[in-house]
């Protein structure tokens, strides 16, 4: 693993030395299916910008040195404008811009695309410290405390050639987590999951920086991903591999929390969805529910959302039940758990994707 | 002919030397209650170039700490607890680069050429004894010393560090304390510059000379007044916002504190509808210099007035549009995010217009390579390449990638540096015979551009190529494969900073050692060279009467227009 | 006749004596803006649903043009006033508008290529096959996921065109 | 905090040292004429108007955020407002419109003392407005419907009638930190106002205006509509939602 020997990072470089081993001059490694994608549009902008630049500094010059003053009173010229050049030097201009727009945005969105086969990424940002937990398969990769410096580092795992989706959000303030070899990054926004998918391709380490400023240790809030290929995923996996394992050992940890915080107290979990106090939860996942706030799809967000700030959107029927709020008494990783949980109930499984409820009223 | 009026004065019935504004009266109190609006131009530009010193000097600092990977602020053998010393450090360091972006913003950059130089030569570029509301203008000026005396405590005692952006909710997990001081100091900073802006603006309407038509008004002019109409329509909502950020600390009312229902992306709606019209408030006086700068040192009619003059105006309508694009990543919704890069690459537009013509205005010239013309033509370099590197910061895909990184600090900084201060280098040397009446010594200032041409570039280059590799923004420490960027950027910025200083060097001495000169020594034939240098109390003797454009010069060779091609 | 200069034309200006309007004008304009109040009120009584705020807001720009025409002269004075007080209107629309598009419009772009809505009108990046799924539930988690296997080549061949396809077809 | 800047906007264009025939007293010696600096004055006043409709703005978008995320929070919240003492309040404002506008024609036709009459009503009533004020603020702070974590509500009790003190996700405490930053900020610059009456009050009690020089009287009257405007959309916005 990533020892941080006494005299600081120097050696930390060795161990992460390929990140910038076949990197173009511009850019890091291309490690995802996004890269090859940013890099091209940033070649295609970039020779645009040198051709411009090269043509008008070559005018400029050449303008200075041949118009220079010869004489006191040497004569110039009188034009003042001419419309045919104005004109052709904002329309090519404007077709060039728009070209680069709409080449911009088609890559944009392909990082909101969400394949049915992405491996889920739970991670959650707090003041210098990342924590990455796969809910699919009840790993927790939790930061790891330099004895020099004090500072944290997280190291996570992902398969190559598998789409991952990653679920944002923060404890506390705003972080940004960003992977220079994949081309992504995503803001960290507290109470609000924000996300993207992406595939990475080269199995390798490459690193994770927070890139939103967040305080005193801004700048050691590293981590490092491991991309894996077949066969070191599977044994990452199997059952004796003691990287990341969740130190709950328990499947059932999101069950164990649900009666713990006495959810089962208001709440069944049973086929029948009796009401106790508050509404049933079986196949609550994706269901849509009318609620005081309207129809609502109940995603990861509505069901965070109920959880911590239950008054906020109320089942109809249930007006006049006031559920306590459990507002900063449950961490991310135990509402991510309970979520789990309650996803878990019916079999139905992770449907993954960033969840953000697109309301339909 | 407006060249008649110029040599009507000079020549003619010329006056004899009068007592110029600066001996019109003596003592301190005749300064500091001043109604001259080129003296509080003189209070206010020795002030923001303080204020740029002391802000300069903080860069170096942090600009030497990032030599080395680690931190080295406040870590030497002296304090054994090496953790408690580092977090120290980083701190530190947090706080300097919020002082160098606070004092550079809100002091610095925002008021220097509107509220220096444009007092100053507003009124006699319109032939006007002074602005529209005198006491105004000096009201504005003592509000700017309040709002940076303000600020100065917030950072100095109260240790700010949230970054010029008060990003919450870090900002807002302060409590009463820095935050909120640092608030109040920008939001009295703000009136002042909303002063200005309503005086240039009634200025530009009701004062102009008699048959100044708008076709007629120097470009600096126009310039000017876009930039006018900006600080009126953009800073209230700054002052707003800021109103919001104290109430959100003191009464910790919740409207941006995700904890409680708000929103910290609406807050970044609220910052960035200011500030991105605001870096159009640093650069549009800039344009105006550069036309002057470029048009008076080539002798020659600047190419499509009216495109730039409309440009100017374009850019400050179309500045309100696109603030959208600092938040690609931050949570906003594509759509928005699509909707913002499509009108940024619109803003784009007008900017490359008005550098085209500054080319073109160099094509039959009689182009003298004097020190305003380098700066100028430097314009042209910095500027461009600032402007290109924009297109990938517009553009969603690659915004992904380099949002938050040194990328975007190397952008903004050719923009801004190599914008406003170049431009405002070359109007410091352009107009420094208006405005004291002697020469700078040339030689010294051909040292002196070179100087900072090579420091600013080797400062802001390396740190594009290490933005893109992955270097994040406000970075303390960094990972090693970056440190060569870093050394070739520290090392460009002390360059820079000893060209910098080199130049107050010789102007200051040529405050006293430069020879005497002229109204005109550049040969222009705007209004303000009508008058002496440096010019008497009320500008003119008798209100200058203008017939045509401020670009006629008598160079220009009319009869080629007829076999001459274009 | 005091020659001066108004926007740098020479002309004529007469001493400028301002519109005055007749007190019966001001009672008239004071007597609408209380109906036009009381008529607030009752909007707000009656149980109008949604429409109730546009309701509301309409009478308030009735009341405010009564007060910016007549008490505050934009009706009678130079035009380029009412310009910059509707221009500054419009700024303020720009600000509302665009910060509410963010907001409503969170997460419509979500799964626009893997819907294939998007996709297939452009055929840019191929939407991968749903591969089918036999790893249901927690308990199977912690085998290798079977379609590991099979999976790896798929994207592969997946990924190469989508990557081609990507560059040459804007 | 715009106190300063009003006074000092007021009577810029008022000028002591008249030099010069043609030139009268009131004009500053840096405007051709009475015309010029007329025109001058009622565009400042006019751009400055601009940046307080900006400033309102930013809270008006607050406020529409807030009731867009929270809607049936507004609506139940809003019941705590006194909807009488609002109307009075509006009332109150207009008609103080209607003086400050009657004041103003009274200084065009030159009529000093109905000027100064006019504008001794305009006080009164925005004293008025601000008497009403505090007595709806003392309301609601005894109520303890404050702004922000210091919000404890008496009467909202939870399923099981425990009391619920503190402020909680989109509670009730968004909209009173909307409600008092929003009459507060309209309530400074309703004292703004009064001190800017009492000095024209003062000056036309000097004489120091007629019906060739009146421009600060407009220009006071301009500002004090713009506070009635504020109003006008306030009131509906946050005591009548519906």
């Amino acid at each position: 693993m990533m020892g941080l020997s006494s005299h600081w990072l120097a050696d930390a470089a060795a161990g992460l030395a390929n990140d910038m081993s076949d990197a173009s001059f511009w850019m890091p490694t291309q490690a995802s299916d996004q890269a090859s994608r940013v890099d091209s549009l940033f070649d295609f902008i970039l020779w645009l910008s040198v051709f411009f630049f090269v043509v008008l500094m070559a005018a400029t010059v050449r303008f200075a040195w041949k118009y220079r003053q010869k004489s006191p009173n040497q004569r110039t010229s009188p034009v003042k404008h001419n419309f045919k050049i104005e004109f052709l030097w904002s329309a090519v201009p404007t077709v060039l811009l728009v070209v680069i727009f709409a080449w911009g945005f088609n890559d944009f969105t392909a990082l909101s695309a969400t394949p049915s086969n992405a491996l889920n990424l739970r991670v959650v940002a707090k003041q210098w410290a990342w924590t990455v937990s796969y809910p699919q398969l009840d790993r927790e990769c939790t930061p790891t405390i330099d004895p020099v410096s004090g500072t944290q580092a997280t190291t996570f795992y992902l398969p190559a050639n598998q789409p991952f989706t990653v679920q944002l959000s923060s404890d506390d303030v705003l972080h940004s987590f960003w992977i220079p070899a994949f081309r992504v990054k995503k803001d960290a926004v507290p109470n609000r999951y924000t996300g993207f998918t992406v595939t990475p391709t080269v199995p390798g380490s490459y690193h994770l920086f927070c890139a939103e400023y967040c305080g005193t240790n801004h700048s050691r809030m590293e981590g490092t991903v491991e991309v894996l290929n077949a066969e070191d995923w599977a044994k990452f996996l199997s059952k004796e591999d003691e990287r990341c394992k969740l130190d709950l050992k328990a499947p059932n940890y999101g069950e164990k929390l649900f009666a713990k915080y006495g959810c089962a107290g208001c709440h069944s979990v049973t086929e029948d969805r009796a009401t106790v106090v508050g509404p049933g939860l079986y196949g609550l996942p994706g269901r849509e529910e009318s609620t005081s706030a309207g129809k609502v799809v109940a995603d990861d967000d509505y069901l965070r959302e109920s959880i911590v700030y239950a008054s906020k959107k109320i089942v109809s029927g249930f007006e006049g039940k006031q559920m306590p709020s459990f507002e900063g008494r449950l961490s991310e990783q135990e509402i991510g758990a309970l979520i789990d949980y309650i996803k878990g109930l019916d079999g139905h499984e992770n449907d993954g994707g960033p969840t953000n409820d697109d309301k339909n009223e | 002919m407006a060249t008649t009026t110029v040599e009507g004065v000079e020549h003619g019935h010329g006056h004899a030397h009068e007592v110029d504004f600066y001996k019109e009266s003596h003592g301190l109190k005749s300064w500091l209650f001043t109604l001259d609006h080129k003296r509080i131009g003189i209070m206010y530009l020795v002030g923001t170039l303080t204020a740029f010193m002391i802000a300069g000097i903080l860069a170096l600092i942090f600009r030497a700490e990032l030599l080395t990977p680690q931190i080295d602020l406040l870590v030497n053998a002296a304090n054994p607890n090496f953790q408690e010393a580092a977090s120290l450090g980083r701190d530190l360091y947090n706080k300097l680069f919020t002082l160098h972006g606070a004092l550079m913003v809100f002091v610095f950059i925002i008021p220097v050429v509107p509220a220096a130089l444009g007092n100053f030569f507003l009124p006699l570029m319109l032939g006007a004894k002074d602005v529209a509301f005198p006491r105004l203008n000096l009201l504005s000026f003592y509000i700017w010393v309040l709002g940076t005396a303000i600020l100065a405590v917030a950072v100095l005692a109260g240790q700010l560090d949230t970054g010029w952006t008060f990003y919450t909710p870090y900002s807002t997990t302060k409590g009463v304390g820095p935050v909120v001081l640092a608030n109040l100091g920008a939001f009295v900073l703000g009136f002042s510059s909303i002063l200005t802006g309503v005086n240039f603006i009634v200025t530009v309407h009701k004062m102009r000379a008699p048959g100044m038509t708008w076709n007629r008004m120097p470009l600096f002019i126009w310039a000017l007044y876009a930039t006018a109409v900006i600080q009126v329509l953009a800073t209230p909502v700054l002052a707003i916002t800021l109103l919001l950020l104290v109430a959100e600390n003191v009464f910790n009312i919740g409207i941006f504190n995700p904890a409680m229902g708000g929103d910290p992306v609406l807050f970044q709606h609220f910052f960035w509808f200011y500030s991105h019209p605001a870096v159009y408030i640093m650069i549009l006086p800039a344009f105006g210099i550069i036309s002057e700068v470029i048009s008076v040192h080539a002798k020659k009619h600047i190419f499509g007035y009216k495109a730039i003059a409309l440009s100017s105006v374009a850019i400050a309508i179309i500045s309100f549009l696109v603030w959208g694009h600092h938040m690609f990543v931050s949570g906003q919704s594509e759509f928005a995010g699509a909707l913002f890069s499509f009108l940024t690459f619109a803003v784009a537009v007008p900017t490359a217009i008005k550098v085209f013509s500054w080319i073109a205005t160099l094509y039959g010239g009689s182009i003298t390579l004097n020190t305003p013309m380098l700066y100028g033509l430097m314009f042209l370099f910095t500027f461009t390449i600032g402007g290109l590197t924009g297109l990938f910061l517009g553009a969603l895909s690659t915004d992904v990638q380099l949002h938050d990184s040194y990328f975007v600090v190397a952008h903004f900084h050719y923009v801004m540096m190599g914008g406003n201060v170049i431009a405002l280098l070359a109007a410091l040397h352009h107009w420094y015979p208006k405005m004291f009446g002697r020469m700078y010594n040339e030689t010294h200032g051909k040292i002196g551009a070179a100087l900072v041409m090579i420091g600013f570039n080797l400062t802001f280059f390396s740190q594009f190529m290490m933005g893109s590799r992955g270097m994040a923004r406000r970075y303390a420490e960094y990972q090693p494969e970056f440190q060569p960027y870093h050394i070739a950027s520290t090392i460009g910025a002390f360059i820079l900073g000893l060209g910098l200083f080199f130049t107050l060097f010789y102007l200051v001495r040529g405050l006293f050692k430069g020879k005497k000169v002229g109204a005109n020594p550049w040969g222009a034939v705007s209004l303000e060279w009508a008058t002496q240098s440096p010019p008497i109390m009320h500008n003119f003797h008798d209100t200058p009467h203008v017939d045509s454009d401020p670009y006629n010069f008598p160079e220009i060779d009319h009869s080629r227009a007829t076999g001459g091609h274009h | 006749m005091a020659k001066g200069y108004i926007r740098g034309r020479e002309a004529d200006i007469h001493e400028s004596h301002h519109h005055v309007m007749p007190i019966a004008t001001y009672m008239k304009v004071f007597g609408s803006l209380m109906v036009l109040t009381v008529l607030t009120v009752l909007v707000s009584e009656a149980d109008l649903g949604s429409a109730s705020l546009p309701v509301a807001m309409l009478v308030a720009v009735i009341k405010s043009a009564f007060v910016i025409g007549f008490f505050m002269h934009l009706k009678y004075d130079t035009r380029f006033h009412s310009f910059v007080f509707f221009g500054t209107l419009l700024f303020i629309g720009i600000f509302f508008m665009l910060t509410f598009v963010d907001i409503n419009t969170r997460g419509t772009l979500d799964n626009l290529h893997a819907n294939g809505r998007y996709a297939v009108d452009h055929g840019l990046t191929v939407r991968p096959e749903p591969v089918p799924h036999e790893h249901t539930g927690h308990e199977e988690v912690n085998q290798p996921i079977p379609h590991e296997g099979e999976a790896a080549p798929a994207h592969e061949g997946e990924a190469a065109p989508a990557a081609e396809g990507e560059a040459p077809s804007h | 905090m715009s106190t300063a800047m009003d006074v000092e906007h007021g009577h810029a264009a008022h000028g002591h040292d008249a030099h010069g025939s043609d030139h009268p007293a009131f004009v500053a010696h840096h405007f051709d004429n009475a015309g010029q600096q007329e025109g001058a004055a009622k565009l400042g006043m006019w751009v400055f108007l601009a940046t307080e409709l900006l400033m309102f703005s930013g809270l008006f978008l607050a406020y529409f955020y807030m009731r867009s995320q929270y809607p049936e929070m507004v609506l139940e919240a809003h019941h705590e407002l006194n909807k009488w003492l609002g109307g009075l309040n509006t009332v109150f404002l207009i008609t103080s419109s209607l003086t400050m506008a009657l004041a103003v024609r009274a200084a065009q036709v030159g009529n000093r003392k109905q000027s100064s009459m006019m504008l001794v009503a305009t006080i009164l009533f925005a004293c008025g407005f601000m008497v009403i004020k505090y007595i709806e603020y003392s309301a609601k702070i005894e109520h303890g419907l404050l702004p922000g974590a210091n919000f404890f509500a008496q009467h909202v009790t939870t399923a099981g009638g425990e009391m619920i003190q503190k402020a909680w996700y989109g509670g009730p405490q968004l909209f009173f930190g909307v409600y008092f930053l929003m009459t507060g900020l309209h309530g400074v610059h309703v004292l703004v106002g009064i001190g800017l009456l009492v000095w024209i009050l003062i000056r036309t009690n000097k004489g120091q205006f007629s019906e060739h020089y009146y421009t600060p009287v407009e220009n006071v009257g301009l500002y004090w509509h713009l506070v009635d405007l504020v109003w006008i959309f306030l009131f509906p916005l946050l005591y009548l939602v519906k």
